[in-house]
C-alpha cells in the first residue's frame, strides 16, 4: 500500500555516489553556519555531512535532542531545507505521516514536485531508547524515508545522561562512579542498527558510519536515500562534552572507535553485511578509552571487561581479525 | 459575527509578534544563520599557511560549522571568522600541519561585537538605564 | 452495517430534531462510526492513521475497506500505538495532507504528548473519538473523561448526539479547522456504543454537494522542499506567552468561523443546526438539563414526557466543549431558575465533586446577574445507560430546586441517590 | 543590592564561573547578608566555548526578585576567559561605580578597549588576575548547571582565584570570608593578593 507508484519512482533522481573528498566538498551546504552546538560537535558535523549529501530535495525531521535544542536556540534554524521538530518519542511516526502525505498528494495530483527524500535525524535516545517504538514502526511499514541515528552515546542536551547506547563503564550524570559502583555504568549498550536489521527482515538498506570517515558516511546517506523504502544509517557522532574530550579530539576519537573495533563500519544490502574497515589487527580498546574522561575512573579489570565485550561483538559479527594485545 | 467575542482574544504588540505557529524562514543554501553568531566563542583562531597547504580539503569537510571555505576561486582555504568557534578540528585533520592555532586576542579584528547574546525587545527594556 | 440505500426526495413529514432533519439525499442506516467513515470518504482525506481499540475501531475498518475497494484514494497507515497514530497525523498534516486519526479511552490518553504539538503547529487534523471509560478495570462503556482529559491541549472538541450529526460534524469540523483564520485540529466525538454502534438513519448528500462545501486543504506552510521553512524551533521563555496568546486567539477566532460554516451548512444541506448550543423546548422552560453528547437523544424524549405532565423543563445541549461558547451559554442559561448538568465524566476531587462540565457552566454563570441553582448529575459513568426514569428523577430534583432556590447536593449520583 | 555577573566559556569553565558566584555568596552569607547564586537558565545547556553567564546577588535586605532570569543592572562583572570580551559587551547594563575583573595575564588597560564608551564611564575600576596561572586545573562538573548540587567542591580552582580577586577589587566581602568559603584557600588568597587593579 505504501510503495511508490511507477511514475514517481521514475521522477525521483538517484543521488550519485561520491568518488572522493573533492566531490564531497563541491556539494552545497544545507546545514549552514550559525548554530549553538559545541565547538567540535560531532553530531553537528554528522548533520552537516548528511545535509550536504542529501541535497535540496529533502525534508529533515529533528526529534527532541541536542540537535534540536542546540540548533534552534532561539527561534531560528540553520537548515536551508525544510525542517520540522518532532517529539523525541515519535520521529518515526511523523516521518511516516509525511511520507504518506507525499504518496497521497502526488498520486492525487495535489502536489506537483517530485517525491522528496525525508530524513529523520534522531539521537541515540530518540532512536534506540524512548524513540525505538516509532523508529521500528517506520521501518516495518517501509515508508520511503531515511532514519539517521546520530549516536553520541548519551542524552547530551539535558546534561549528559545515560541512554541505551551509553557504553559499559561510561560516566554520565545518571551513572556516576562511586565506591559502591566503581565502573559507573553497569549495563552494556544496545546494538541498534543490527537490532533493527534483525527485527525488520524486509529492510533493504542499513549502514553504520562514522564522522571520522566523512565520504564513506555521505555515500551511505546517499545510498539510503536512493532506496525506495525505509533505510537506516547509524552514525557514530562523538560528543566532546559528554565524553570528556577536547574539541579537537573528536575526529581522533571517532577513528580510534573504529580502529579498536568498538564501532563497526558496515553496510547491509540484499541481506548481506559488508564491513568497510578491514585492518591487519584491531588496536586494544584501552587506546580508545584512555583519551576520554568519561572512562577515567575505570580500573584494568573494567578495561578487560570492555575488551571482552568488543571481542565477542567481533566474533558475533563474523569478523576474524585479531586484536592487538593490551 | 458577534463582536463581543473580541474580549477573549489577546492583542499582541507588533514588535512581540511571532510567526504563524512559530514557523520560521530557512536560511539560504551555503548561507548563514545570522541570529546565532558564534565567532565570539573562539579562543584560538585557525591560521593557514598557504605555502604548506596541499589543498587536500580535509579541513573543509571536518568543520562542524561549515566555516572552512574554498576562497580565491577555489584555490585556497579560508575561514568565516564570524562563525568559526575555534574547535581546532581543521588543525587536527590537516595532514601537513598547515593550520596553526593562534590566540584570538592577538588579532585586532575578526569577531562580530554584540551587546548581548540574545536580546528581545521586552527584555532589552529591563537593561535600559 | 449499511443497509440498502433508499433514494428519497425531501421528506414530507417533520421529524423530531432528535431523529435528524428532513433533507434531500440518500438515506443510509449507519452507526456513528459508519457515518464518520462515509463523511471522511466524501471529504477525500489523504492519510488515515489507525490503531485498534474498541469502540472507535469500526471507522478504521470502513476506511481500509473503502481504500481496498478503490472508493477512496487513501494512504492508510497503521500506527504502532495511539502515540504513533497522532505522530503520523501530525506529519501528514504538516506536509499538507488532509489527515485523520481516531481513538477511544486509554488510547486517547496514551497519545497525550502529541496533542499540543499538533495544535501548536496549527495542523488541522481531525480525530474521531468514540468515548470509552478509562481503566481500571477494562470497560468498553462510554464515558467522556477520555476526550475531556485532552481539553487543555488546544484542540477543538465537540460531541454529536446522532449518527447524522456525526456525519455532518465531520464535514463541518474540517471546514472550520482548515479555515485560514483558524488552522486547528478537531476532536469529533461520539459516545461509544450509544452512537458508535447503533445504526440510525443518516442522510448522505451527493459528492458534488460535499465538494462545493468543503474545498481541498491549502496548508500555507506545508513542509515542502520548494519552499523551505523551519517548523518548531525553540523559543525563549520570554516568548512563550506570545505563542500561547496566538493559540488563544486562534481558538477564540473560531467563533465567527463556526457561525459562518454551520449556517452555510444549514443553507446548503437543509439542516437546522445551531452553531454552538442546541436548545430543546427552552423558550418557556424554568429549569433545564444541560448535556453534551449522545444521552441528549434520550433526554429529549424525557423532556417531551415531562412536558406532557406539565413540567416546565427544557434541555440545553452544547455542541462544543472547546471552544466553550461562554457568551452564548451565559445568555441562554442565566434566564433559568435551575440547571442540572449531566456529566458523563468524572473529575476526582474537583470543586463540589462534580464533573468537568459543571465547572465550566459555573464559571460561565459567574459573570451573570441571575445565578440559577446549579447541580451536577453524575450519570452514564462507565457506560451506564441513562434511562428515561432517571431523567425524570433529574427533572424532579430540578423542579424542586427551582421552587426552593437550592438543592440538597452539589452532585447527585444517578444509580444511588435516585434509588 | 549588588548584582554580580560572571562570564565564562561553556563546559570548560562552566563550573569555575559558577564557583566564583558560589564562593562570593557563601562568604557574604557568612557575613550576614542575603544572597542568591544561580546560572543563566536561557544559556542552558552550555556548549563547549559558548559564552555563558553565572549570577550572584548580595543584599543587606531580603532579595525579592529571585525569579528574574538575568541580572539586568549588574555592579560587578567577572570574566573568566578574556577572549569573551572581544565578541560581547560584557558590561552591558552596568551601574555607575561598577568593577570589571578579568582572568588574563594581560594588564587591565589592554582589555579596556573591548568596553564601549557608554559602559566605560560607569566603571570604577578594572582589574586582571592570572587565575589560570594560579589554578591551572579546571574542573568540569555538569551537576550544578542542571540544578543539582555540585558533585565536586566549590572553589577548588580558578573560580577561587577569581572570587578572591573580585573581593579585593570590590570590597564586597572580607578577605577571610572568601578564604573560608573556597575549597582552595591558597588560590583564593593568591587571587586576593595578586590582582592587578586600575582605578578609573
Amino acid at each position: 500500500m505504501t510503495t511508490l507508484l511507477e511514475e514517481q519512482v521514475q521522477a525521483k533522481v538517484d543521488l550519485p555516489l561520491l568518488a572522493n573528498i573533492h566531490q564531497a566538498v563541491e556539494l552545497d551546504e544545507y546545514y549552514v553556519m550559525g548554530h549553538r552546538t559545541c565547538a567540535g560537535c560531532g553530531p553537528a558535523l554528522s548533520y552537516r555531512l548528511a545535509c550536504k549529501a542529501a541535497g535540496p530535495n529533502s525534508i529533515f525531521l529533528g526529534p527532541t535532542g541536542c540537535m534540536y535544542v542546540a540548533n534552534t536556540s532561539y527561534l531560528c534554524v540553520p537548515w536551508a531545507v525544510p525542517w520540522m521538530h518532532t517529539q523525541i518519542t515519535d520521529a518515526g511516526a511523523v516521518v511516516s505521516g509525511i511520507s504518506a502525505a507525499y504518496e497521497a498528494r502526488i498520486r492525487k495530483g495535489k502536489y506537483k514536485g517530485t517525491f522528496p527524500n525525508i530524513y529523520v535525524f534522531a539521537g541515540d535516545g530518540g532512536s534506540s531508547d524512548i524513540g525505538i517504538q516509532a523508529a521500528s514502526a517506520m521501518m516495518y511499514r517501509d515508508h520511503d524515508a531515511i532514519f539517521i541515528c546520530y549516536d553520541n552515546e548519551c542524552y547530551s542536551n539535558t546534561g549528559i545522561q545515560t541512554s541505551a547506547q551509553t557504553p559499559y563503564g561510561a560516566w554520565t550524570t545518571f551513572t556516576p562512579p562511586g565506591p559502591k559502583i566503581p565502573e559507573a555504568k553497569k549495563l552494556f549498550p544496545k546494538d541498534f542498527a543490527r537490532g533493527m536489521i534483525a527485527l525488520h527482515p524486509a529492510m533493504q538498506y542499513a549502514a553504520a558510519a562514522s564522522i571520522s570517515y566523512p565520504v564513506d558516511y555521505m555515500n551511505k546517506v546517499r545510498k539510503a536515500a536512493n532506496i525506495h523504502g525505509a533505510a537506516l544509517v547509524h552514525v557514530h557522532a562523538i560528543c566532546p562534552k559528554g565524553w570528556g574530550l577536547r574539541a579537537n579530539q573528536v575526529l581522533l576519537c571517532g577513528k580510534l572507535a573504529v580502529e579498536t573495533g568498538t564501532f563497526h563500519l558496515f553496510e547491509y544490502e540484499n541481506g548481506e553485511y559488508t564491513y568497510q574497515y578491514q585492518p591487519k589487527a584491531f588496536k586494544p580498546v584501552t587506546e580508545y578509552l584512555k583519551i576520554q574522561d568519561r572512562f577515567a575512573h575505570l580500573k584494568p579489570e573494567h578495561h578487560q571487561k570492555i575488551q571482552e565485550f568488543i571481542n565477542q561483538g567481533l566474533k558475533r559479527c563474523g569478523i576474524k581479525i585479531p586484536v592487538e594485545a593490551v | 459575527m458577534k463582536t463581543r467575542f473580541k474580549k477573549y482574544t489577546v492583542e499582541i504588540p507588533e514588535e512581540m509578534a511571532i510567526p504563524f505557529a512559530g514557523i520560521v524562514e530557512s536560511p539560504k543554501p551555503n548561507g548563514e544563520q545570522p541570529m546565532m553568531l558564534t565567532g565570539g566563542w573562539r579562543i584560538y583562531r585557525p591560521v593557514i599557511d598557504s605555502e604548506k597547504c596541499v589543498m587536500c580539503k580535509s579541513c573543509v569537510l571536518a568543520c562542524p560549522d561549515a566555516t572552512v571555505l574554498l576562497v580565491d576561486g577555489g584555490n585556497k582555504i579560508g575561514f568565516n571568522l564570524d562563525y568559526c568557534k575555534g574547535c581546532g578540528l581543521c588543525t587536527w585533520v590537516c595532514p601537513v600541519n598547515a593550520i596553526d592555532r593562534v590566540p584570538e586576542l592577538d588579532f585586532e579584528d575578526g569577531v562580530p561585537f554584540q551587546d548581548a547574546l540574545f536580546l528581545l525587545p521586552h527584555v532589552e527594556a529591563l537593561y535600559a538605564d | 452495517m449499511a443497509n440498502e440505500d433508499v433514494k428519497v426526495g425531501r421528506q414530507a413529514e417533520e421529524d423530531k430534531g432528535a431523529l435528524g432533519d428532513s433533507r434531500p439525499g440518500t438515506i443510509k442506516f449507519l452507526t456513528g462510526l459508519g457515518a464518520a467513515a462515509h463523511a471522511l470518504r466524501m471529504a477525500d482525506i489523504d492519510v488515515a492513521s489507525s490503531y485498534p481499540i474498541r469502540p472507535y475501531t469500526g471507522v478504521m475498518m470502513m476506511l481500509s475497506m473503502m481504500a481496498a475497494r478503490g472508493e477512496l484514494d487513501l494512504e492508510f497507515v497503521h500506527g504502532e500505538g495511539e502515540h504513533g497514530q497522532l505522530g503520523i497525523a501530525h506529519g501528514a498534516s504538516s506536509a499538507g495532507a488532509r489527515a485523520m486519526t481516531g481513538s477511544s479511552g486509554v488510547g486517547v490518553v496514551y497519545a497525550m504528548e502529541v496533542y499540543s504539538p499538533i495544535s501548536g503547529g496549527r495542523c488541522p487534523v481531525q480525530m474521531v473519538i468514540a468515548d470509552r471509560t478509562l481503566d481500571p478495570p477494562g470497560d468498553f462503556g462510554s464515558e467522556h473523561t477520555d476526550a475531556l482529559s485532552t481539553r487543555d491541549q488546544g484542540w477543538m472538541l465537540g460531541w454529536a448526539h446522532t449518527p447524522q450529526e456525526v456525519f455532518d460534524n465531520t464535514l463541518m469540523y474540517y471546514r472550520i479547522g482548515e479555515d485560514p483564520r483558524v488552522y486547528l485540529p478537531q476532536m469529533n466525538c461520539q459516545d461509544g456504543y450509544f452512537i458508535s454502534h447503533i445504526p440510525q438513519r443518516v442522510v448522505v448528500p451527493t459528492q458534488e454537494e460535499v465538494n462545493s462545501f468543503l474545498p481541498p486543504l491549502e496548508f500555507p506552510d506545508a513542509l515542502d522542499p520548494l519552499n523551505p521553512l523551519g517548523h518548531g524551533p525553540q523559543i525563549f521563555p520570554g516568548q512563550g506567552h506570545v505563542l500561547e496568546a496566538t493559540r488563544v486567539n486562534a481558538m477564540m477566532g473560531t467563533f465567527p468561523v463556526i457561525d459562518e460554516v454551520v449556517n452555510d451548512f444549514n443553507k446548503r444541506f437543509g439542516t437546522s443546526y445551531d452553531p454552538f448550543v442546541e436548545q430543546y423546548k427552552c423558550s418557556d422552560a424554568e429549569y433545564v438539563i444541560f448535556i453534551s453528547g449522545g444521552h441528549a437523544f434520550t433526554g429529549k424524549f424525557a423532556v417531551d414526557h415531562m412536558r406532557e405532565k406539565g413540567m416546565k423543563i427544557g434541555l440545553v445541549r452544547t455542541r462544543w466543549v472547546r471552544p466553550w461558547p461562554t457568551d452564548y451559554l451565559a445568555d441562554i442559561l442565566s434566564k433559568f431558575k435551575a440547571i442540572g448538568v449531566v456529566e458523563t465524566n468524572n473529575s476526582f476531587g474537583a470543586a463540589r465533586q462534580c464533573g468537568i462540565l459543571t465547572l465550566e457552566v459555573a464559571t460561565t454563570l459567574y459573570q451573570c446577574d441571575n445565578k440559577p441553582v446549579l447541580t451536577a448529575f453524575m450519570a452514564g459513568l462507565g457506560g451506564e445507560v441513562i434511562r428515561l426514569d432517571e431523567f425524570y428523577y433529574m427533572g424532579d430534583v430540578l423542579k424542586d430546586a427551582a421552587a426552593k432556590g437550592s438543592t440538597e447536593r452539589t452532585a447527585y449520583w444517578i444509580g444511588f441517590h435516585n434509588v | 543590592m549588588i548584582e554580580i555577573t560572571v562570564w565564562c566559556t561553556g563546559v570548560i569553565q562552566d563550573k569555575e564561573g559558577r564557583d566564583v558566584c558560589l564562593v562570593l555568596t557563601e562568604a557574604a552569607f557568612n557575613e550576614g547578608k542575603f544572597t542568591q547564586a544561580f546560572d543563566n537558565y536561557v544559556d542552558l545547556p552550555d556548549r563547549i566555548n559558548v559564552q555563558v553567564r553565572k549570577y550572584a546577588r548580595i543584599s543587606d535586605t531580603v532579595i525579592e526578585n529571585v525569579f528574574e532570569y538575568e541580572n539586568h543592572k549588574p555592579n560587578i562583572i567577572g570574566v573568566t576567559e578574556a577572549t569573551i570580551m572581544k565578541g560581547i559587551n560584557v558590561c552591558y547594563g552596568i551601574q555607575p561605580g561598577s568593577v570589571l575583573v578579568i582572568n588574563t595575564t594581560k594588564d587591565p588597560e589592554e582589555l579596556l578597549k573591548y568596553v564601549p564608551a557608554k559602559q566605560k564611564k560607569n566603571l570604577k575600576a578594572v582589574a586582571t588576575i592570572d587565575a589560570l596561572g594560579i589554578a591551572p586545573e579546571q574542573l568540569i562538573d555538569y551537576s550544578g548547571s542542571e540544578g543539582a548540587e555540585d558533585a565536586s567542591a566549590i572553589g577548588g580552582g580558578l573560580g577561587a582565584a577569581m572570587a578572591g580577586a573580585i573581593a579585593a577589587v570590590s570590597g564586597l566581602v572580607k578577605k577571610e570570608s572568601v578564604l573560608a568559603a573556597a575549597a582552595n584557600r591558597t588560590a583564593a588568597k593568591r587571587g586576593y593578593d595578586e590582582v592587578k587593579i586600575k582605578q578609573l
